[in-house]
Order: C-alpha cells, then structure tokens, then sequence
C-alpha cells in the first residue's frame, strides 16, 4: 500500500483519495459548466437582449438546466449510417477527457488542490489542447459535407489560437518566478507595485496579457466573434451537426466545462486566484475554513470572467474564415511577443 | 466613418473578375444548395451555388417556390378585391403595396383624394416602410452572426406594428387604401402615439450604430464586399437603398410629382458613392431616420377634411393604360394597369416589384465571392420573396 | 484587421466602437424586459382589430353581397322566403327572407373586410377577438348562432381624431 | 388632370406609318424631345405615339425593337432597365357574365375581335400579342413606355439581354407566361413554372382551374314560398 496521504486533512488510503478526487474534480467542472449555462447561457443573454428568458421551469426558470439535461437524456441517440461508427462514438468523450484533466492542476486554497504540479501552467494549456484532435474525429467521423468544412475551420482556428494563448502566459510565468499555479497565487499574494503591497494582482502589469488571454480563449472555445466553425447560417452547427441525445450533451458540457476551466486559469493567472487580502493571515480552529472561502472567492473571480466571455459573445458579430486567422497570425501574435519582450526587460533591469 | 479606399474597393473587384475567368477552367466543385429553406433567404428563395474550395465560381437564384399567380388573379377581381390581395406581395411594408395601385386607378378615373387622405395615406406608407426596414437593420446583424440586434428590432417594431393595427385594423394587411382615400379616418389618440414611437425608433437606430455600425468586426466583413458598380446597377434595374447605395440618385418620391404628401416635409436622400454591403446597410438606417422625420412633420401639418372624395358606386374604371410607380420600402414598385372600361377589374395588370430585379443580379454579383460573403451579399440586397415571386 | 491601422486615430475607434457596442447591450440589461407572458398576462388589443367576423342575424336580408364580394369565397349562405305581418294593419302581407345557413369558413377568410364594408343592412361587424383556434380545420366553419355569440364581443368604437369629418352614418 | 379617353371603342386599327394625331401635347418638354428624337432616329420602324398627363408611350415596328432600345439607352440616356413584359389582347371569350362574377356583366362578345383586328390598348397594335418595356433616365426623371407587337399564334420578339442585362429574368418570365420567344436570348428557360409545366398561364385563355371546379358560393339560392309557382320565388340557380 502506498503511503496515505492526507487530501484536504483527511487521511483516507491512496484509492480513497483518488475517489475523492475525482468526485471533487467533476462536481466542480459541473458546477461551473452548469453554472455558466443556467445564469448566463439562459437568463443573462435574455436580460441583453431584453426579454425574459425561460420562465416556465421552476420559479423565474430557475430549473431551466434539470430540463435542459433531461430532455437531451431522453432524446434518441442516432448515428448516420455512413459515419466511421468507433471514431464517431469516441470524440465526445476525448473532449470531455481534455476539459476534465484541466481542472486537475486548479487550486482552490492552501492546500485545496488535486495535483500540485510543478509544470502546472505548461500542463493545463498542453492538455487543453487535446480538444483539436476530438474536433477533428467528429468532423470527419460524421460523414456530412457541413460537418467535415466545420471541423476543418474548427481544427485551423484552434491551433491558430493556441499560440498566443500559451504566449500570453508567458508573460506571467516569467513575473511569478515558476510554473506551479499554487507559487503563482503566493507571488501575487506578495507582489507589490511601487511599493504598494497587497494589490497583489498580475492583471496590472500583464493587462495585455489578460486581453490576449481572454481574447484567445473565445476563440479556443468558438464562440463569437470566433464562431464561424458552428456558424448556423451557413454551416448548421459545424462538426456537431450529427451529433444527439446523449453524445451532443457530452460535447455541450465539455464546451461549458471548458469555458469554465479557462475562466479558472484567467482568475488564478491575473486575478490572484484564491488570494484575498485577509487569507494569509493566521486562521487559527477556523483554518479549515480557508478551503471554503477559497472556494467562494475562486468561483467568484470565474464568474466574473464567464460574464466577460458571454457578454462579448452577444454582442459582436462574427469573424470571416480569413479575417479571424488574419487577426491571428498578424496581431495577436506578435503583441504577446512583444509584451514577452517588455517584461523580460521589466524583470531584469527593475527587479519588478 | 473614413470612406473605403478606392484601391480596397478595385482589388476586391480585380479578385472577383479575375475569379470569373478561372471559371472557365470548369474545375470539378461542390455543388451547394442555398435554401429553399434558409435563414438568410427571406422566404423560399433557392440559390444553386457551384464552389471551388469556398469561392463561389458560379450562382443561380432558383424562384417560384411561392409564385401565386398575381397578375392572372388581378385579371379575375374587381378593384377592391385587388386591393386586398396585392397587399400580400411585400408583407412587410404591405400598405405600400397598395397605394400606387389605388394611384393607377385613380389616374384612370380622374378622381382626386382629399388632402387629409393624402397626408395619411404617405404617413401610412412611411411607417410601412419603417416597419420593413427596422426589420432588415437586426436581420443583417444575425446574418452576420450577431444575435442581439434582431431582438432590438423586432422589439421596437411590434410599437410601429401596434400603431398600424390601431389605425387600419390590420398588422400586417391594412387593406386601407380605397379609390378616392382612405376607408376611415386616425382613431382618438393616435398621433400623439406615433411621436412618442417614432422617438424611440431613432433610439433603436442609434443602438444599431453602438452594435453594428461603429463595429470593426461588422465593417470588416461588410465594407468592399457584393462591390455593384454604378452602370451594371443601371442594367439590371436595381432601385431603392440598392440603387442608391451605388451613387445613383433617384428617389421617387422626390423626383416625381406623386400626390401623395411627400412634397410637404423636408427630408433628405442619402446616397454612398461606394455600393458595397455596408453602404446598403448604412443607406437603410440613414433612411429609416428620414421616415420618422417625414411622418412627425405630416403629422403635425395634417389638414382637416374628409377623408374620402365621392365615388360611384359601381366603380367602373374607364378604357385606358397608366404606368404609377413609388418609392417602396425595397425599392422602386409600380402596376401597370390596362383596363377595358367593363365593371369588372383590371383587363391586365403588370407588377413591377423591386426584389425581382434586385435579385436578378445575383448571378453576376456572386462570382469569386467567398461562402460567408454570399450570406452577407444575399442579406444585404435584402429582398422578400413574395415581391420576387408574385 | 487584414493589416496594422496605419494611424493612431483608427487604433482608437476600433476598441472604442467594440466598447460602445458593449455598453449598448449592457444598458439594455439594466431596463426591464418587454416579454408579455402571453397565457398568464393579456395584451390589449386595439378596437379597430380585425379578429372575428360577428353577424346580427336579424338585419341580414339575405341579398348575397357579401357572399358576392368575398374575394376567397368563404361565406356560404341559404335563405327562404316566408310572409311577415304587415307593418300596418289591413295593409299586405310582406315577404321577407329570412336566413337558413350564414356560415363564414375563418380557414378560408383573409380577414380583407370587404364583407362587413358592402353589407348594406351593417348584419356584419369586426370584433377583435382573435383566441378561436380549433385543433381541427373544419371546426373553423363559424354558422350562424357562433357568429351571432361573437357580437357581444364587438367594442364601442371610439372617436376619431381631431380634424377629421364626422363619420356618415354607418358604423363600420 | 385629364386623362385622355381613347375614342370609345376603337375598333379600326392605325394606319401604319402615320404618327396619328396626338390628342394632347406631350406631359413635358423632355417627353416631347425623347419621342421627337426617336421618330426621326427610327424612321419609318416609329409606328405611333401616344401622350398621357403624365406619361409617354412609342409603339415601334418588331424588327426595330432592339434598335429602339439601343437608341434610348445609349443616345437618349434612358439607361434605368424598369421591365419587360407581355400582353395579351384577345378578350377572354369563357370569361362571360356567368363566369365574370358580376351578375349584371353583359356578355363581352365584342364583334370586333378576331385575327388582324383587335381592340389593343393605347398607342394601338395590329396583333394579339405584345411586348412593353419601360425605360427611364434617373438623371433627367422622365420615362417611357415603348411597345411593339409579338405578332398572333407564335409570338417573337428581338431580345433586349445584350442592352440590358437585367433583361434576362423578365424575358424568362414573359417566354413562360405568354410563350413570347425572345431572339438572341441566352437561355429561355422557366423563371417560376416547374420544369414539365404545359401552357402559358398568362394568356386569356389559359382557364383559371380553381375557380371551374369550386361552384361559385355567390349564386343566390333562396327557395321562394312554398305556395308560390314561378313568380319570382324560382330564380335558385339551377341554370
């Protein structure tokens, strides 16, 4: 028997604590995925738009999501006749693999974090991109003209975005001193601008890095202005055009699920994730509830970051094939360089 | 707003001529079908688009899924049936339908409406035409993949829609026009209304400048794309926003002495030298702005009277021919009416109507163009199949 | 952007405009929503309407007009002809027609008005009623005594706008 | 304003070649120029002419049609293409009283009618069918009509698509609905009409089916009194 360890001070045997993670690690994707649908895919949007959104499903349509899910549960679950019957099954659960093994590396306190990697960011933006390979499996797989154009434009704009994603944390990296998310939150934690202390946010100096970010994870999530792979009016829903029932609830987590894990990342790189002014300081019996508070602020900071992804999705039109590569290649790229650039020279001849 | 360069304006151009001679290399393409059923054809319009990768190398709009036989029916009505079912050829702006019909026949028949009607009638169609065009401003926006603006639009139009009803007694088929006015005279209350609506459809206007006007991501996919130069525009008889939009400056309510009031409000016709999409798409707001000027002047210059002049009757129009045409909200819309003296209807009744000629140039306009343009293009032309099907 | 903007100006408006559209959306979300929901909440329909046609049977003199003018030909109607007493005594016996089947087909009907306009005996009124839906077509056949019901429904007109001729005599 | 009345019942045709006395002058100076500047250019292919209140009409021979339009559109700055369309004179014989709706409709057996000696419209036309266009000039904001005949049984007319471009549909149109070919056409092919449709819709004797099958609910059937025989208690359509 490997050494129990203690997981949240519990001491529990090594397969103990795997369960309990992984029942932490999905309740908390859930949570979020079904967080971000039901306040801001349904009543949010609504409100925008200025009408009232699902009513009729518990008061003020507050069960909107339990009816949303049942009713995907009970839909029949078909498949065309042409697809390539293995591939097709297997893409949904590839992207849900992906969106899950994110929230691994997030901490939500202290010591409220599943696997407290030393390559954390390197790790979580790695495997965030596995999604590109499911997209293109269901594009191809489902043997439908629209579909196979959407996968393509999908795997095109992911892997476009994945660069300036991974440079825009950059940025960060190299002002926190280290990969480990938990060594990120400390460093905020002690940052100081100018002197000041407890402002502890990488947001400040990194802004451009945050917009990249934030700009890029739209785009990794195809949603508008990126949204031309799923672009109803031409393209019905891209490579998820055949997909129902059970399977198109996976891939729809999986896009929630991912938007939340993103939003995580955002919060913790730039926001100061779990951090408050008041956390560090000496809790005594209540130490427990750091975890807590942790918890609340982390989902906090998401929120606020999920409200950013959504307002933007309804409010823009969206990008042409070329145009969005475009913007891509020719903009965003070289602004992360050069804001790699500028810290590089920041670190080294202010000691910031 | 800086205006496109000529330069962006000729290179778009040069790609979709140079894009016309590779046509003729007939490489093998997919064949797609746009439509019938197809959220940016408004209405059973079939686009069979040929694609090389996602240039469009060859186009051809299919009609007649909704043709309903108008000018064989006019044939078997008399006038004030006809009046009821013309008003069904453009649903949008469905009182404009009617007036320059009742116009032809009242030419024939000599018969003047009183002034009242004639403010009423031309506020009626304004507000016909703000109805239709409010419409197209949020359908352009979820063309384009923004959903919001649609939600804006149908929002203020049901107040315009309100207003109609409260007047004629129809949302969208008034059939309020008769030979020599109107059928009855404004409800208490309503004018009072209309200034209070027409206010808040310039606020929506305005909103549609923060969302979609004022927006790079919309400029970039609507500026030097469907570029109509001005001649070609001329041969294909495109009229209205499109026409303008091309530099052409033609409007008919201003150029022509038409009876209806347009004559007593001052309001002004924008034109776009560049006749690209967004210069449709601007030309339409700037227009809906000038209908809710033109309706708050008429309303407040609205003479007293009756509302109808004296007519026979058994209407019957006597012998003879007359062309009427006026500036409706998708461009120019006219009845060529040819009656026999008998009580009957029309002898032949020719229908004129802005989308069919409007559509006609999508052939033309939809080679070398990419995929997602032929959506901005088509919805941009904006077009309503009833008008092109009849 | 296909290239970098050249000067400093359109570097601004371009996040600028992005923002207005923002705050366009954001703004509409603070007023309330307009949603009328429609089973629990009634919006008001204007008098002038044109939801149902009701009929007063009693004024209808079965000459056919409307039947005549009805461009769908949706309205079916049979009468007979039988002896009334005379207005005055000792005068003679009148004859009168009096209606069978008045049924108007609302699955056919276009709600154009014409009928309610050239009935020259105002048998036929507009009521804004417009909840009659049937679960079958045929049950949207409206005979005499459902057109007769539907006349309480018929709402006092109200005046028209100032400026405007007194209007002649006939209600519409 | 005045709209001119045809003499009633113009029975005999033009004399070709003779512009025919104008009633009233031309509605304005540009009209009268544009139709002036056409007679001389068309010599004798103008036929007739014919001034509104408002508007202006040129009848030209067929075989100059094409030339008619060349002249407007390049010379005469009429360049705005507005239509194209059909015409149809014959009188529709099946269309009588009874069918016509109009129970004091008398029947329309005009004597007249017959091959070579039609009742045609303003500006006259020797042959049942017809082709109108519509031209207009957006800067000078004047317009005409101009007609020419398309002749009796197989109707031809000389095509405008290489003026006009925007021809093209409305040529289609007319080819299906009146069966009008259009010489030098790119391609005559059915605009609204599924592809196997026979007939052309348009014409006066193409019978209205929806109207044959369903009696017409108009026709006043109201049993006179039971006592009565004949008087005027009988008139229940069983004609």
């Amino acid at each position: 028997m490997l050494v129990a360890g203690t997981f949240l001070g519990i001491h529990a045997a090594y397969w103990n604590e795997t369960v309990l993670k992984v029942v932490l690690i999905l309740s908390l994707a859930l949570a979020v995925a079904g967080a971000f649908v039901q306040v801001y895919l349904f009543k949010m949007v609504s409100h925008l738009q200025s009408r009232l959104g699902p009513m009729e499903s518990g008061p003020h349509g507050s069960l909107q999501l339990m009816a949303e899910v049942l009713k995907f549960l009970q839909k029949e679950d078909t498949r065309p006749a042409k697809a390539d019957r293995w591939v097709f099954g297997a893409a949904p659960f590839l992207v849900i693999m992906s969106t899950m093994l994110i929230y691994v590396v997030i901490p939500i306190g202290p010591r409220g974090v599943v696997a407290n990697l030393d390559v954390g960011v390197l790790y979580a933006l790695a495997v965030s991109s596995i999604s590109v390979i499911a997209v293109l499996m269901a594009g191809w797989a489902s043997a439908n003209k629209y579909s196979l154009i959407g996968g393509l434009r999908a795997a095109g704009q992911l892997i476009a975005y994945e660069l300036p994603l991974v440079l825009a944390v950059v940025g960060v990296v190299m002002q926190a001193g280290s990969l480990n998310l938990q060594q990120i939150v400390a460093s905020q934690a002690h940052f100081k601008i100018f002197g000041v202390g407890g402002v502890g946010l990488f947001a400040i100096p990194q802004f451009a890095g945050l917009l990249i970010f934030v700009i890029s994870s739209q785009a990794e999530l195809t949603q508008t202005p990126f949204d031309m792979p799923v672009a109803e009016s031409e393209l019905v829903a891209g490579w998820m055009t055949e997909y129902t029932g059970f399977r198109f609830l996976i891939f729809f987590i999986g896009e929630f699920a991912t938007a939340g894990g993103l939003a995580a990342l955002a919060a913790i790189l730039f926001l100061g994730g779990w951090w408050l002014p008041g956390m560090g300081a000496h809790w005594g019996q209540l130490a427990w509830a750091r975890e807590g508070v942790g918890l609340a602020v982390m989902f906090a900071k998401v929120m606020l970051v999920g409200f950013l992804i959504f307002w933007v999705r309804f409010s823009f039109p969206r990008f042409r094939e070329d145009q969005l590569q475009a913007f891509a290649w020719k903009f965003l790229i070289p602004l992360s360089l050069a804001d790699i650039l500028i810290t590089g020279i920041a670190k080294v001849a202010v000691r910031a | 707003m800086s205006v496109t360069e000529q330069q962006k304006i000729a290179y778009v151009s040069a790609q979709a001529a140079d894009a016309r001679i590779n046509f003729e290399l007939e490489t093998e393409g997919m064949t797609l079908s746009i439509g019938p059923q197809h959220p940016a054809t408004h209405g059973t319009l079939r686009v069979l688009v040929r694609l090389d990768g996602e240039q469009v190398v060859w186009a051809d709009p299919i009609p007649g899924y909704m043709h309903r036989g108008y000018e064989k029916l006019c044939e078997v009505r008399d006038y004030a049936q006809v009046t009821t079912l013309i008003n069904r050829i453009d649903w949008l702006g469905s009182f404009a339908n009617e007036v320059p019909f009742i116009l032809a026949a009242e030419e024939l028949m000599g018969i003047e409406a009183p002034p009242r009607a004639q403010y009423i009638r031309t506020v009626l169609f304004e507000m016909a035409r703000i109805a239709n065009l409010t419409l197209f401003l949020g359908d352009m926006g979820v063309q384009l993949g923004a959903i919001t603006p649609v939600f804006y639009a149908f929002r203020d139009r049901e107040y315009v829609l309100n207003l109609i009803e409260g007047a004629t007694g129809g949302r969208f088929h008034p059939n309020f026009d008769r030979i020599g006015g109107l059928k009855d005279d404004l409800p208490k209350g309503w004018i009072d209304e209309t200034k209070v609506v027409m206010r808040r459809i310039r606020r929506f206007c305005d909103e549609i400048d923060d969302l979609l006007v004022g927006n790079r991501i919309f400029e970039n996919r609507c500026r030097g794309i469907g570029v109509i130069p001005r001649d070609i525009a001329l041969e294909y008889g495109l009229s209205g926003a499109n026409a303008r939009a091309s530099g052409i400056d033609f409007d008919i309510r201003r150029d022509e002495d038409s009876p209806l009031a347009w004559k007593h409000a001052d309001w002004k016709v924008w034109t776009h030298p560049d006749g690209d999409s967004f210069a449709r798409f601007w030309l339409r707001q700037q227009e809906v702005r000038e209908s809710t000027k033109i309706v708050e002047q008429l309303l407040d210059g609205l003479p007293a009277g009756p509302i109808r002049a004296k007519t026979p009757a058994r209407i019957r129009v006597p012998k003879g021919e007359v062309w009427m045409h006026t500036e409706n909200p998708l461009g120019e819309m006219g009845y060529y009416v040819v009656s026999d003296g008998s009580p009957g209807g029309p002898f032949r009744c020719k229908i004129r109507t802005p989308s069919f000629s409007n559509v006609s140039i999508v052939p033309w306009l939809l080679r070398g163009v990419l995929v997602p343009d032929v959506i901005t293009i088509l919805a941009s032309l904006y077009f309503i199949l009833g008008d092109i099907d009849r | 952007m296909p290239e970098l903007p050249e000067n400093v100006e359109r570097a601004v408006n371009i996040p600028l405009g992005l923002a207005k559209g923002l705050k366009a959306t954001f703004m509409t979300m603070l007023k309330p929503a307009v949603t009328v929901q429609y089973p629990r909440v009634k919006e008001t329909v204007a008098p002038r309407a044109r939801g149902v046609i009701s009929l007063v049977e009693d004024n209808c003199t079965v000459c056919m007009l409307c039947a005549r003018q009805c461009p769908d030909w949706c309205i079916y109607i049979e009468g007979h002809k039988d002896k009334e007493p005379p207005r005055r005594e000792g005068g003679k016996p009148r004859t009168v027609s009096k209606l069978d089947r008045f049924d108007i087909d609302y699955g056919l009907c276009m709600y154009c008005g014409i009928c309610v306009e050239v009935c020259p005996f105002d048998a036929l009124h507009w009521s804004p009623e417009f909840e009659y839906s049937e679960p079958s077509i045929a049950d949207l056949l409206h005979d005499k005594t459902r057109l007769g019901q539907w006349e309480q429904t018929v709402p006092e007109q109200p005046g028209l706008e100032a400026g405007a001729d007194a209007p002649k005599g006939k209600k519409k | 304003m005045s709209s001119a009345d045809d003499a009633p019942g113009l029975m005999v045709t033009e004399a070709p070649a003779e512009t025919g006395a104008p009633e009233i002058g031309p509605p304005s100076p540009r009209h009268g120029e544009i139709v002036d500047a056409l007679a001389a250019e068309l010599g004798d292919g103008f036929l007739a002419h014919h001034y509104s209140a408002h508007d202006a009409w040129v009848r030209v021979a067929p075989t100059s049609w094409r030339q008619a339009g060349r002249i407007c559109q390049e010379k005469l700055g009429l360049n705005y293409f507005c239509f194209i369309a059909g015409l149809d004179w014959q009188l529709a014989p099946d269309l009588g009283a009874e069918k016509r709706w109009d129970p004091d409709a008398e029947a329309t057996e005009d004597p007249g009618d017959g091959p070579g000696n039609w009742s045609t419209g303003v500006a006259g036309g020797d042959t049942r069918f017809g082709v109108f266009a519509r031209l207009y000039d957006v800067i000078r904001h004047v317009g005409l009509t101009l007609k020419t005949d398309a002749g009796d049984s197989a109707p031809r007319a000389e095509s405008w698509v290489p003026l006009f471009r925007g021809a093209d549909w409305h040529e289609r149109e007319a080819w299906e609905m009146y069966g009008i070919e259009f010489d030098g056409h790119p391609g005559l092919r059915h605009l609204y009409l599924p592809g196997e449709f026979e007939g052309f819709p348009l014409r006066k004797d193409f019978p209205l089916l929806a109207r044959e099958v369903k009696p017409w609910p108009g026709l006043v059937n109201v049993e006179g009194l039971p006592g009565e025989e004949g008087d005027e208690g009988e008139e229940a359509a069983e004609s």
